[in-house]
């Protein structure tokens, strides 16, 4: 290629890992376990890896030397497997599409017609182009001026004539504010959001509306024998937690007797 | 840089905060636009100013409890309906997350509400939801204050058709679909020049 | 008695529905605020006065898919985001590339998608798009197991400014991506300047 040598002049920091820019990826491959996970996670599937490879060691996409693309890619592979790393079955399916575009390509070529068809590579050329065409436009497309994120629309205080409807809400729109509230919590990162333990939550919750108004409950009366031993111990997670949080009092007053639950507020006031 | 000098400059700020805002602003909310310090004199003199400047328009500056809004004339009112058929209401942003996090995270108190959502919680929203009756208070935690603990209730269970707090959409699942930029240390450059500086 | 005769008059109206409204509003519903019929070119005109009235100021009048509306301008933002911390998130690459493939082929199943990005596809991700009202399911493809056609809606151009599919930015050809751009790799962020910068 005419430009080849401009291309390797500018040979781009590929990337910056907790802040140090990286310009090359070690000539051996060898990098460390931690970074590695980052770059699986950098990459959107094998097809993003190859092109990643392609740019990387400034092949041409159009004439793919396959021996030298797939010896890249599947050091890389067992690289990510002797890590342990999860890595998706789309990549280990790639990895066979590799070895046998190259075994065919090492058979000896019967006189064809048409070249392009008969090109072993050519539909996994033409995926890679469809799919750089397409990260492309993602990226253009993220670019654009955005309703709510990068400008407001105007909304102006107007007094409702008729009775009012109460607003009606959806599941997506929890969804909605949960991924708000976790894409806030990443900006400033000052509250973490960690998965809820829904099912010890709602426990939790039952719990103390069983308590309600309440001095006291006996401990079995919490549980629900019949349904199952996943429930018993959410159940008794719960009450843990309330144990924990200073929601309720558990006292046996006499050794193999009844074991009472009490709600910490009501004691209070009492 | 977002210095805002000139009175000029402050109320055209103002009144772009003023008219997409989702609730009034009050004083306090509107000095946070500037890097200045500007007092609160000088905030009402140009809200005064701004009113002045939408006299004989068809919406109005006015001064509500919690602060400072626009809103439609009542004159403007027969216009308006004829093109606002009975658009259903819709909850603004604070309320949602203040009744997700209540069915995530519950039983919770309006303190850990408001250490998630980084904001504080008006009683007004909690309030809202309690006479939905799709909140309630539970008890109380056994702390100084002894704040409320709110939970969700069945009948917020039965609005939104679900048989059971575990059919809420899983969390971790959503943790996929938004950038994760703030827990992977990996910035991707586009054409920062440099042959040298590898590790 | 709900006449309005004068063109300063429907100006005021139109702009006061304008300010009001919670969705674009196309000249149809414009004209049904007057007694009177009032031509679209009229309309047109006056809403061209509107615009320019507000010549200079923070909020503008733009004509999008689904009609004319009411936002700041983009210049504003940095202020308003000062009081107005609830930002929609920024989605990640896989949710960005899934958008984009459903816009530029639309309309496309899951296998569409799956089949040019190299990866599956998440239920997530399509579920945030539609609750988003970024996409919609269209219809069925007549092949077995009938799976979903989605194509992006006029929400979604609303949301961009774009008045139309043909305003999206254009492709680059096929293959002249990696020659010329050298965009291989990774996606930059957009704003990685401001990445390191002070909270």
């Amino acid at each position: 290629m005419m430009d080849g040598s401009s291309q390797q002049t500018e040979a781009a920091a590929i990337a910056k890992i907790y802040g140090e820019p990286v310009t090359e990826l070690p000539a051996d491959l060898y990098i460390p376990p931690d970074a590695l996970e980052v770059f699986l996670e950098t990459f959107q599937g094998p097809l993003d890896l190859l092109l990643y490879l392609i740019r990387k060691h400034n092949l041409d996409v159009l004439d793919i030397p396959m021996a030298e693309l797939t010896r890249q890619y599947m050091a890389y592979i067992g690289m990510m497997r002797t890590n342990k790393l999860e890595l998706a079955a789309e990549y280990l399916l790639m990895a066979a599409v590799l070895i046998d575009i190259k075994s065919r390509m090492l058979l000896p070529t019967p006189a064809i017609r048409d070249e392009e068809e008969a090109d072993p590579r050519a539909e996994l050329v033409r995926r890679l182009l469809e799919y750089e065409q397409m990260k492309a436009a993602a990226q253009q497309l993220d670019q654009l001026p955005q309703a709510e994120r990068d400008f407001l629309l105007t909304r102006v205080w107007i007094e409702e004539a008729t009775a009012e409807r109460l607003p009606e809400i959806s599941v997506e729109d929890l969804r909605d504010a949960w991924l708000m509230l976790m894409a806030r919590s990443q900006a400033n990162r000052r509250h973490q959001i960690t998965r809820a333990q829904l099912s010890v939550r709602e426990h939790m919750s039952r719990i103390l509306r069983q308590l309600q108004g309440r001095a006291f409950i006996e401990f079995n009366d919490l549980f629900n024998p019949a349904a199952g031993a996943p429930e018993l111990v959410v159940t008794f997670l719960a009450l843990l937690e309330l144990v924990r949080e200073h929601q309720v009092e558990i006292s046996q007053p006499c050794a193999f007797g009844i074991i009472y639950v009490r709600p910490v507020s009501t004691l209070s006031v009492i | 840089m977002a210095g805002a000098a000139n009175p000029a400059e402050i109320k055209r700020i103002m009144e772009a905060a003023l008219l997409t805002a989702q609730e009034p602003l009050p004083l306090s909310d509107l000095r946070k636009l500037f890097d200045e310090e500007l007092g609160a004199e000088v905030l009402r003199r140009l809200l005064e100013e701004l009113r002045l400047d939408w006299d004989g328009k068809g919406i109005e500056l006015v001064n509500v409890a919690s602060g400072w809004r626009f809103q439609a004339k009542p004159e403007m009112q027969k216009f308006l309906d004829r093109i606002n058929p009975q658009k259903p209401p819709r909850y603004s942003r604070a309320v949602l997350e203040t009744l997700t996090i209540i069915a995530y995270r519950q039983p919770v108190t309006r303190g850990d509400i408001e250490e998630i959502r980084g904001v504080s919680v008006s009683g007004t929203i909690l309030k809202a939801l309690e006479s939905r009756r799709w909140i309630a208070p539970l008890g109380h935690r056994d702390v100084p204050g002894r704040p409320a603990l709110y939970g969700t209730t069945v009948n917020f269970l039965n609005d939104l058709n679900l048989r059971s707090l575990a059919e809420l959409p899983p969390l971790d699942e959503l943790g996929t679909v938004i950038e994760q930029k703030g827990t992977i240390g990996l910035l991707p450059v586009a054409d920062a020049p440099g042959e040298d500086g590898p590790e």
